[in-house]
Protein backbone atom coordinates (compact mmCIF):
# COMPACT_ATOMS: atom_id res chain seq x y z
CA UNK A 1 0.00 0.00 0.00
CA UNK A 2 0.99 3.35 -0.62
CA UNK A 3 0.54 6.06 1.68
CA UNK A 4 0.97 10.04 1.48
CA UNK A 5 3.50 11.93 3.80
CA UNK A 6 3.21 15.69 4.12
CA UNK A 7 6.11 17.51 5.98
CA UNK A 8 6.04 21.21 7.65
CA UNK A 9 8.72 23.60 8.82
CA UNK A 10 11.77 21.82 9.95
CA UNK A 11 10.76 18.51 9.17
CA UNK A 12 10.03 19.68 5.58
CA UNK A 13 13.49 21.46 5.80
CA UNK A 14 14.97 18.26 6.48
CA UNK A 15 13.30 16.28 3.88
CA UNK A 16 13.99 18.62 1.30
CA UNK A 17 10.73 18.15 0.57
CA UNK A 18 6.67 18.77 1.77
CA UNK A 19 5.64 15.72 1.01
CA UNK A 20 6.54 11.79 0.16
CA UNK A 21 5.04 8.94 -1.23
CA UNK A 22 5.71 5.82 0.95
CA UNK A 23 5.42 2.16 0.00
CA UNK A 24 4.64 -0.06 2.73
CA UNK A 25 3.02 -3.90 3.82
CA UNK A 26 -0.12 -3.69 4.41
CA UNK A 27 -1.15 -3.10 7.94
CA UNK A 28 2.01 -1.10 8.86
CA UNK A 29 1.00 1.27 11.99
CA UNK A 30 2.92 4.89 12.22
CA UNK A 31 5.78 3.63 14.18
CA UNK A 32 6.89 1.27 11.02
CA UNK A 33 6.28 4.24 8.75
CA UNK A 34 8.62 6.38 10.96
CA UNK A 35 10.89 3.50 10.91
CA UNK A 36 10.91 3.52 7.08
CA UNK A 37 11.61 6.94 6.47
CA UNK A 38 14.47 7.37 9.11
CA UNK A 39 16.06 4.55 6.24
CA UNK A 40 16.08 7.01 3.95
CA UNK A 41 18.99 9.45 3.66
CA UNK A 42 18.05 13.08 4.90
CA UNK A 43 15.23 11.80 7.76
CA UNK A 44 17.26 9.59 9.43
CA UNK A 45 18.38 12.92 11.32
CA UNK A 46 14.59 13.41 12.19
CA UNK A 47 14.41 13.60 16.56
CA UNK A 48 13.85 10.97 18.79
CA UNK A 49 10.16 11.42 18.81
CA UNK A 50 7.78 12.80 16.42
CA UNK A 51 3.95 13.45 16.66
CA UNK A 52 2.09 11.94 13.51
CA UNK A 53 -1.75 13.23 12.23
CA UNK A 54 -3.29 10.34 10.25
CA UNK A 55 -5.92 11.52 8.05
CA UNK A 56 -5.31 15.06 10.34
CA UNK A 57 -6.38 13.54 13.44
CA UNK A 58 -3.67 13.28 15.84
CA UNK A 59 -2.56 9.15 15.89
CA UNK A 60 -0.32 6.84 18.34
CA UNK A 61 2.38 4.95 17.44
CA UNK A 62 0.18 2.18 17.26
CA UNK A 63 -2.38 3.61 14.73
CA UNK A 64 -2.94 1.34 11.64
CA UNK A 65 -2.36 3.13 8.35
CA UNK A 66 -4.51 2.14 5.25
CA UNK A 67 -3.80 2.84 1.74
CA UNK A 68 -4.11 6.16 0.54
CA UNK A 69 -3.81 7.67 4.26
CA UNK A 70 -2.26 10.92 4.54
CA UNK A 71 0.03 11.06 7.05
CA UNK A 72 1.99 14.57 8.29
CA UNK A 73 4.80 14.66 10.69
CA UNK A 74 3.93 17.60 13.08
CA UNK A 75 6.94 19.37 14.66
CA UNK A 76 6.64 20.93 18.03
CA UNK A 77 3.46 23.79 16.82
CA UNK A 78 4.39 27.19 17.86
CA UNK A 79 1.03 29.16 16.72
CA UNK A 80 -0.49 31.63 18.56
CA UNK B 1 -23.06 29.21 16.93
CA UNK B 2 -18.88 28.89 17.36
CA UNK B 3 -17.29 30.82 14.59
CA UNK B 4 -13.48 29.71 13.20
CA UNK B 5 -10.87 30.23 10.68
CA UNK B 6 -7.36 29.80 9.65
CA UNK B 7 -6.28 32.09 6.85
CA UNK B 8 -4.02 34.94 5.02
CA UNK B 9 -6.25 37.72 5.14
CA UNK B 10 -5.70 40.88 7.85
CA UNK B 11 -7.52 40.08 11.30
CA UNK B 12 -9.97 42.68 12.27
CA UNK B 13 -10.83 42.72 16.00
CA UNK B 14 -14.34 44.55 15.14
CA UNK B 15 -14.91 41.75 12.81
CA UNK B 16 -14.13 38.55 15.81
CA UNK B 17 -16.31 40.76 18.19
CA UNK B 18 -19.45 40.48 15.97
CA UNK B 19 -19.04 36.91 15.81
CA UNK B 20 -19.55 36.77 19.54
CA UNK B 21 -22.97 39.03 19.07
CA UNK B 22 -23.68 40.79 22.30
CA UNK B 23 -27.35 40.83 22.86
CA UNK B 24 -27.84 38.24 25.00
CA UNK B 25 -24.84 38.31 26.57
CA UNK B 26 -23.30 40.91 29.24
CA UNK B 27 -19.33 40.48 28.82
CA UNK B 28 -17.15 39.53 26.32
CA UNK B 29 -13.27 38.99 26.13
CA UNK B 30 -11.23 39.27 23.68
CA UNK B 31 -7.84 38.16 23.27
CA UNK B 32 -5.46 39.38 20.27
CA UNK B 33 -1.55 37.58 19.91
CA UNK B 34 0.61 40.66 18.10
CA UNK B 35 3.40 40.00 16.42
CA UNK B 36 6.77 41.39 18.95
CA UNK B 37 9.57 43.85 17.97
CA UNK B 38 11.77 41.18 19.68
CA UNK B 39 12.41 38.05 20.77
CA UNK B 40 15.09 37.51 23.89
CA UNK B 41 16.73 41.47 22.86
CA UNK B 42 17.14 40.68 19.30
CA UNK B 43 15.48 42.89 17.06
CA UNK B 44 12.60 41.50 14.42
CA UNK B 45 11.07 42.44 11.17
CA UNK B 46 8.18 39.80 11.44
CA UNK B 47 7.08 36.74 11.70
CA UNK B 48 6.22 34.14 8.95
CA UNK B 49 3.62 31.40 9.68
CA UNK B 50 3.50 28.21 8.35
CA UNK B 51 -0.01 25.73 9.00
CA UNK B 52 -1.54 21.97 7.99
CA UNK B 53 -3.93 24.21 6.88
CA UNK B 54 -6.62 21.57 6.54
CA UNK B 55 -5.81 19.95 9.78
CA UNK B 56 -5.71 23.84 11.03
CA UNK B 57 -8.95 24.73 10.46
CA UNK B 58 -10.84 21.36 11.44
CA UNK B 59 -8.69 21.71 15.39
CA UNK B 60 -9.59 25.25 15.47
CA UNK B 61 -13.13 24.33 14.70
CA UNK B 62 -12.93 21.53 17.20
CA UNK B 63 -11.47 24.07 19.99
CA UNK B 64 -14.08 26.98 19.57
CA UNK B 65 -17.04 24.34 19.19
CA UNK B 66 -15.41 22.59 22.86
CA UNK B 67 -15.12 25.86 24.84
CA UNK B 68 -18.40 27.07 23.33
CA UNK B 69 -20.34 24.06 25.15
CA UNK B 70 -18.04 24.17 27.92
CA UNK B 71 -19.95 27.36 28.61
CA UNK B 72 -22.72 25.94 31.27
CA UNK B 73 -24.60 29.61 31.13
CA UNK B 74 -24.55 30.02 27.43
CA UNK B 75 -22.53 32.23 25.70
CA UNK B 76 -20.68 32.53 22.14
CA UNK B 77 -16.57 31.36 20.94
CA UNK B 78 -14.71 32.76 18.18
CA UNK B 79 -11.13 32.41 16.81
CA UNK B 80 -9.24 32.96 13.87
CA UNK B 81 -5.34 32.66 13.25
CA UNK B 82 -3.81 34.48 10.43
CA UNK B 83 -0.74 32.81 7.97
CA UNK B 84 1.86 34.04 5.73
CA UNK B 85 3.95 37.09 6.55
CA UNK B 86 3.59 39.34 9.60
CA UNK B 87 4.80 42.91 9.98
CA UNK B 88 5.73 43.69 13.88
CA UNK B 89 2.42 45.16 15.20
CA UNK B 90 0.08 42.99 13.21
CA UNK B 91 -2.11 40.61 14.79
CA UNK B 92 -1.59 36.31 14.49
CA UNK B 93 -4.29 35.12 16.37
CA UNK B 94 -7.88 37.07 17.62
CA UNK B 95 -10.40 35.22 20.67
CA UNK B 96 -13.51 36.05 21.50
CA UNK B 97 -15.77 35.20 23.95
CA UNK B 98 -19.23 36.28 25.06
CA UNK B 99 -20.96 35.27 28.29
CA UNK B 100 -23.81 36.23 30.67
CA UNK B 101 -20.74 37.18 33.13
CA UNK B 102 -17.38 37.90 33.10
CA UNK B 103 -15.65 35.22 35.01
CA UNK B 104 -16.27 32.64 32.31
CA UNK B 105 -15.31 34.62 29.33
CA UNK B 106 -12.16 35.31 30.79
CA UNK B 107 -11.36 31.76 31.22
CA UNK B 108 -12.67 30.42 27.79
CA UNK B 109 -10.62 32.62 26.27
CA UNK B 110 -7.48 31.79 28.42
CA UNK B 111 -8.51 28.38 27.61
CA UNK B 112 -9.14 28.51 23.68
CA UNK B 113 -5.25 29.71 23.86
CA UNK B 114 -4.03 27.80 25.76
CA UNK B 115 -5.36 24.56 23.13
CA UNK B 116 -4.63 26.76 20.28
CA UNK B 117 -1.03 26.61 21.46
CA UNK B 118 -0.73 22.98 22.21
CA UNK B 119 -2.50 21.74 19.53
CA UNK B 120 -3.19 23.82 16.30
CA UNK B 121 -0.53 22.88 13.71
CA UNK B 122 0.77 25.94 13.10
CA UNK B 123 4.95 26.91 12.85
CA UNK B 124 6.12 30.31 13.24
CA UNK B 125 9.95 31.53 11.91
CA UNK B 126 10.80 35.13 12.93
CA UNK B 127 12.86 37.43 10.58
CA UNK B 128 15.27 38.66 12.72
CA UNK B 129 17.04 41.85 11.46
CA UNK B 130 20.76 40.81 12.35
CA UNK B 131 20.64 37.36 10.94
CA UNK B 132 18.89 34.51 8.74
CA UNK B 133 15.19 33.48 10.09
CA UNK B 134 14.51 30.49 12.72
CA UNK B 135 11.56 28.45 13.66
CA UNK B 136 10.89 28.64 17.28
CA UNK B 137 10.54 26.33 19.43
CA UNK B 138 7.27 25.01 20.60
CA UNK B 139 4.59 22.46 22.03
CA UNK B 140 4.80 18.91 20.95
CA UNK B 141 1.00 18.00 20.12
CA UNK B 142 -1.25 15.48 22.55
CA UNK B 143 -1.58 12.03 20.47
CA UNK B 144 -4.50 10.77 19.54
CA UNK B 145 -8.40 12.07 18.45
CA UNK B 146 -8.22 16.36 18.45
CA UNK B 147 -9.10 16.98 22.62
CA UNK B 148 -8.95 13.58 23.87
CA UNK B 149 -6.90 14.96 27.33
CA UNK B 150 -7.34 11.41 28.92
CA UNK B 151 -4.79 9.96 26.30
CA UNK B 152 -2.32 12.24 26.90
CA UNK B 153 -0.81 9.34 28.97
CA UNK B 154 -0.34 7.23 26.09
CA UNK B 155 2.70 7.09 24.33
CA UNK B 156 3.00 10.87 22.98
CA UNK B 157 5.30 10.59 20.47
CA UNK B 158 7.05 7.86 18.55
CA UNK B 159 10.88 7.30 18.74
CA UNK B 160 13.24 5.01 17.32
CA UNK B 161 12.61 2.20 19.55
CA UNK B 162 9.25 3.28 20.80
CA UNK B 163 7.49 1.30 23.08
CA UNK B 164 4.84 -1.41 22.16
CA UNK B 165 1.60 0.49 21.65
CA UNK C 1 1.17 55.06 29.67
CA UNK C 2 -2.07 54.24 31.66
CA UNK C 3 -5.48 56.00 30.06
CA UNK C 4 -8.68 56.18 31.05
CA UNK C 5 -12.05 58.17 31.17
CA UNK C 6 -15.69 58.58 31.94
CA UNK C 7 -18.14 59.68 30.47
CA UNK C 8 -20.86 59.95 28.05
CA UNK C 9 -19.55 59.00 24.47
CA UNK C 10 -20.06 55.75 22.99
CA UNK C 11 -17.25 53.00 23.64
CA UNK C 12 -15.54 51.90 20.59
CA UNK C 13 -13.47 49.24 20.87
CA UNK C 14 -10.97 50.31 18.32
CA UNK C 15 -10.24 53.45 20.04
CA UNK C 16 -9.61 51.54 23.55
CA UNK C 17 -6.93 48.93 21.81
CA UNK C 18 -5.18 51.86 20.65
CA UNK C 19 -4.90 53.15 23.88
CA UNK C 20 -2.32 50.43 25.05
CA UNK C 21 -0.86 50.34 21.55
CA UNK C 22 1.08 47.00 20.52
CA UNK C 23 4.29 47.14 19.12
CA UNK C 24 6.46 46.31 21.95
CA UNK C 25 3.97 43.67 23.40
CA UNK C 26 2.82 40.39 22.35
CA UNK C 27 -0.39 39.66 24.22
CA UNK C 28 -3.17 41.93 24.25
CA UNK C 29 -6.71 41.63 26.79
CA UNK C 30 -9.83 43.36 25.92
CA UNK C 31 -12.85 43.17 28.17
CA UNK C 32 -16.42 44.33 27.39
CA UNK C 33 -19.03 45.35 29.93
CA UNK C 34 -22.43 45.02 27.67
CA UNK C 35 -25.77 46.22 28.49
CA UNK C 36 -27.66 42.86 28.55
CA UNK C 37 -31.25 41.99 27.29
CA UNK C 38 -32.35 40.79 30.40
CA UNK C 39 -31.85 40.11 34.34
CA UNK C 40 -33.36 37.86 36.62
CA UNK C 41 -35.42 36.47 33.52
CA UNK C 42 -36.77 40.17 33.36
CA UNK C 43 -36.61 41.66 29.72
CA UNK C 44 -34.48 44.94 30.03
CA UNK C 45 -34.82 47.81 27.45
CA UNK C 46 -31.82 49.78 28.45
CA UNK C 47 -29.52 50.72 31.34
CA UNK C 48 -28.76 54.22 32.94
CA UNK C 49 -25.44 54.56 34.43
CA UNK C 50 -24.93 57.28 36.68
CA UNK C 51 -21.96 58.36 38.25
CA UNK C 52 -20.08 61.00 40.83
CA UNK C 53 -18.39 62.03 37.55
CA UNK C 54 -14.96 63.87 39.48
CA UNK C 55 -14.28 60.93 41.98
CA UNK C 56 -15.11 58.40 39.28
CA UNK C 57 -12.59 59.77 36.86
CA UNK C 58 -9.77 59.79 40.09
CA UNK C 59 -10.40 56.20 40.61
CA UNK C 60 -10.61 55.03 37.63
CA UNK C 61 -7.42 56.93 36.77
CA UNK C 62 -6.19 55.00 39.90
CA UNK C 63 -7.27 51.37 39.31
CA UNK C 64 -5.04 51.45 35.56
CA UNK C 65 -2.52 53.36 36.98
CA UNK C 66 -2.05 50.81 40.06
CA UNK C 67 -2.97 47.84 37.45
CA UNK C 68 0.01 49.16 34.74
CA UNK C 69 2.60 49.13 38.16
CA UNK C 70 1.78 45.74 38.80
CA UNK C 71 2.60 44.40 35.33
CA UNK C 72 6.39 43.60 36.29
CA UNK C 73 6.97 42.59 32.48
CA UNK C 74 6.23 46.00 31.37
CA UNK C 75 3.09 46.79 29.10
CA UNK C 76 -0.03 49.34 29.00
CA UNK C 77 -3.31 49.13 30.52
CA UNK C 78 -6.51 51.53 29.38
CA UNK C 79 -10.59 51.97 30.59
CA UNK C 80 -12.97 53.69 29.79
CA UNK C 81 -16.75 53.75 31.61
CA UNK C 82 -19.65 55.41 30.02
CA UNK C 83 -22.45 57.15 31.68
CA UNK C 84 -26.09 57.95 30.72
CA UNK C 85 -28.48 56.05 28.91
CA UNK C 86 -27.67 53.12 26.90
CA UNK C 87 -29.32 50.79 25.07
CA UNK C 88 -29.08 46.85 24.93
CA UNK C 89 -26.29 45.54 23.38
CA UNK C 90 -24.27 49.18 23.30
CA UNK C 91 -20.91 48.73 25.67
CA UNK C 92 -20.73 50.10 28.97
CA UNK C 93 -17.19 49.66 30.15
CA UNK C 94 -13.94 48.38 28.32
CA UNK C 95 -10.46 47.62 30.02
CA UNK C 96 -7.72 46.65 27.79
CA UNK C 97 -4.37 45.46 28.63
CA UNK C 98 -1.16 45.24 26.44
CA UNK C 99 1.88 42.82 28.20
CA UNK C 100 4.79 40.88 26.35
CA UNK C 101 3.31 37.25 27.53
CA UNK C 102 -0.49 36.55 27.62
CA UNK C 103 -0.88 35.67 31.30
CA UNK C 104 -0.24 38.77 32.59
CA UNK C 105 -2.69 40.28 29.91
CA UNK C 106 -5.70 38.32 30.95
CA UNK C 107 -4.97 38.71 34.72
CA UNK C 108 -4.40 42.69 35.04
CA UNK C 109 -8.00 43.10 32.99
CA UNK C 110 -9.26 40.52 35.20
CA UNK C 111 -7.75 42.27 37.79
CA UNK C 112 -9.24 46.43 36.62
CA UNK C 113 -12.75 44.84 35.95
CA UNK C 114 -12.58 43.41 39.96
CA UNK C 115 -11.61 46.90 41.18
CA UNK C 116 -13.84 48.94 39.22
CA UNK C 117 -16.57 46.56 40.53
CA UNK C 118 -15.58 47.61 44.08
CA UNK C 119 -14.42 51.05 43.96
CA UNK C 120 -15.86 52.99 41.29
CA UNK C 121 -18.59 55.06 42.57
CA UNK C 122 -20.81 54.37 39.40
CA UNK C 123 -24.61 53.26 39.93
CA UNK C 124 -26.78 51.57 37.62
CA UNK C 125 -30.55 51.24 37.06
CA UNK C 126 -32.22 49.29 34.66
CA UNK C 127 -34.84 50.33 32.92
CA UNK C 128 -37.67 46.96 31.84
CA UNK C 129 -40.37 46.32 29.50
CA UNK C 130 -42.84 45.31 32.30
CA UNK C 131 -41.85 47.82 35.15
CA UNK C 132 -40.62 51.29 36.32
CA UNK C 133 -37.08 51.18 36.02
CA UNK C 134 -34.47 49.76 39.35
CA UNK C 135 -30.99 50.70 40.95
CA UNK C 136 -29.33 47.50 40.90
CA UNK C 137 -27.56 45.99 44.03
CA UNK C 138 -24.10 46.39 43.89
CA UNK C 139 -21.10 46.31 46.48
CA UNK C 140 -20.09 48.60 49.87
CA UNK C 141 -16.58 50.08 48.84
CA UNK C 142 -13.50 50.14 50.95
CA UNK C 143 -12.53 52.63 53.11
CA UNK C 144 -9.57 54.97 53.44
CA UNK C 145 -7.34 56.04 50.25
CA UNK C 146 -8.20 54.39 46.94
CA UNK C 147 -6.71 50.75 46.40
CA UNK C 148 -5.25 50.50 50.34
CA UNK C 149 -6.81 46.74 50.31
CA UNK C 150 -4.91 46.56 53.96
CA UNK C 151 -7.61 48.92 55.39
CA UNK C 152 -10.69 46.65 54.23
CA UNK C 153 -10.55 45.00 58.10
CA UNK C 154 -10.89 48.31 59.54
CA UNK C 155 -14.81 49.92 60.32
CA UNK C 156 -16.12 49.94 56.15
CA UNK C 157 -18.95 51.71 56.91
CA UNK C 158 -20.53 54.20 59.33
CA UNK C 159 -23.28 52.63 60.85
CA UNK C 160 -25.75 55.02 63.80
CA UNK C 161 -24.02 53.27 66.47
CA UNK C 162 -20.80 52.40 64.43
CA UNK C 163 -17.49 51.57 67.10
CA UNK C 164 -15.10 53.93 67.93
CA UNK C 165 -12.30 54.23 65.28
CA UNK D 1 -17.85 74.75 59.83
CA UNK D 2 -20.13 74.07 56.53
CA UNK D 3 -19.31 71.16 54.55
CA UNK D 4 -21.03 70.77 51.36
CA UNK D 5 -22.75 66.74 51.29
CA UNK D 6 -23.29 65.26 47.59
CA UNK D 7 -26.11 62.43 47.21
CA UNK D 8 -26.17 59.73 44.56
CA UNK D 9 -27.85 57.15 42.93
CA UNK D 10 -30.87 55.75 45.62
CA UNK D 11 -29.21 57.71 48.42
CA UNK D 12 -30.41 61.05 46.63
CA UNK D 13 -34.17 59.31 45.78
CA UNK D 14 -34.01 59.40 49.67
CA UNK D 15 -33.31 62.75 50.18
CA UNK D 16 -34.94 64.37 47.59
CA UNK D 17 -32.10 66.14 46.81
CA UNK D 18 -28.33 65.81 45.24
CA UNK D 19 -26.60 67.88 47.46
CA UNK D 20 -27.00 69.50 51.17
CA UNK D 21 -25.42 72.14 52.82
CA UNK D 22 -24.31 71.13 56.51
CA UNK D 23 -23.65 73.14 59.44
CA UNK D 24 -21.33 71.09 61.66
CA UNK D 25 -18.94 71.65 65.24
CA UNK D 26 -15.53 72.29 64.02
CA UNK D 27 -13.96 69.39 63.93
CA UNK D 28 -16.70 67.30 63.58
CA UNK D 29 -15.88 63.44 62.11
CA UNK D 30 -17.89 61.26 59.39
CA UNK D 31 -19.33 59.48 61.99
CA UNK D 32 -20.81 62.83 63.01
CA UNK D 33 -21.99 64.10 60.21
CA UNK D 34 -24.10 61.02 59.40
CA UNK D 35 -25.64 61.37 62.78
CA UNK D 36 -26.46 65.06 61.99
CA UNK D 37 -28.01 64.02 58.58
CA UNK D 38 -30.04 60.87 60.32
CA UNK D 39 -31.79 63.79 62.53
CA UNK D 40 -33.61 65.38 59.57
CA UNK D 41 -36.73 63.79 58.14
CA UNK D 42 -36.17 61.67 55.02
CA UNK D 43 -32.15 60.61 55.41
CA UNK D 44 -33.87 59.20 58.71
CA UNK D 45 -34.15 56.29 56.44
CA UNK D 46 -30.02 55.74 55.74
CA UNK D 47 -29.32 52.11 55.97
CA UNK D 48 -27.39 51.83 59.37
CA UNK D 49 -24.04 51.66 57.04
CA UNK D 50 -22.97 54.35 55.18
CA UNK D 51 -19.85 54.57 53.14
CA UNK D 52 -18.76 58.03 52.29
CA UNK D 53 -16.17 59.98 50.04
CA UNK D 54 -14.22 62.91 51.44
CA UNK D 55 -13.27 65.74 48.91
CA UNK D 56 -13.17 62.14 46.36
CA UNK D 57 -11.47 59.74 48.99
CA UNK D 58 -13.19 57.13 50.35
CA UNK D 59 -12.92 57.93 53.79
CA UNK D 60 -13.36 56.11 57.44
CA UNK D 61 -15.84 57.29 60.33
CA UNK D 62 -13.18 58.52 61.84
CA UNK D 63 -12.02 61.00 59.81
CA UNK D 64 -12.39 64.31 60.73
CA UNK D 65 -13.91 67.47 58.44
CA UNK D 66 -12.88 70.59 57.79
CA UNK D 67 -15.07 73.74 56.48
CA UNK D 68 -15.84 73.31 52.61
CA UNK D 69 -15.14 69.51 52.32
CA UNK D 70 -17.52 67.73 49.77
CA UNK D 71 -18.19 64.92 51.65
CA UNK D 72 -20.03 62.20 49.28
CA UNK D 73 -22.39 59.21 50.41
CA UNK D 74 -21.94 56.61 48.20
CA UNK D 75 -24.44 53.80 47.77
CA UNK D 76 -23.01 50.27 46.88
CA UNK D 77 -21.86 50.74 43.58
CA UNK D 78 -22.65 48.93 40.43
CA UNK D 79 -20.37 50.27 37.91
CA UNK D 80 -19.09 47.95 34.95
Amino acid sequence: MRVSVLLFAIYRELAGTGNLDVSLPERSDVRALLAALRGRGRLSALPAEVSVAVNRQYAEPGTILADGDEVALIPPVSGG
Amino acid sequence: MAWSDVGFGEIAPAVVLERVGAGGHGAVNLFLGVVRDSNEGRPVSGMEYEAYEAMAREQLAAIVAEAERALRGGGRVAAVHRLGDLKVGETSVAVAVSTPHRAAAFEAARRVMEEIKVRLPVWKRERYLDGSPEWLGGQAPPVGAGGDRTREDRHARVGPAGPEA
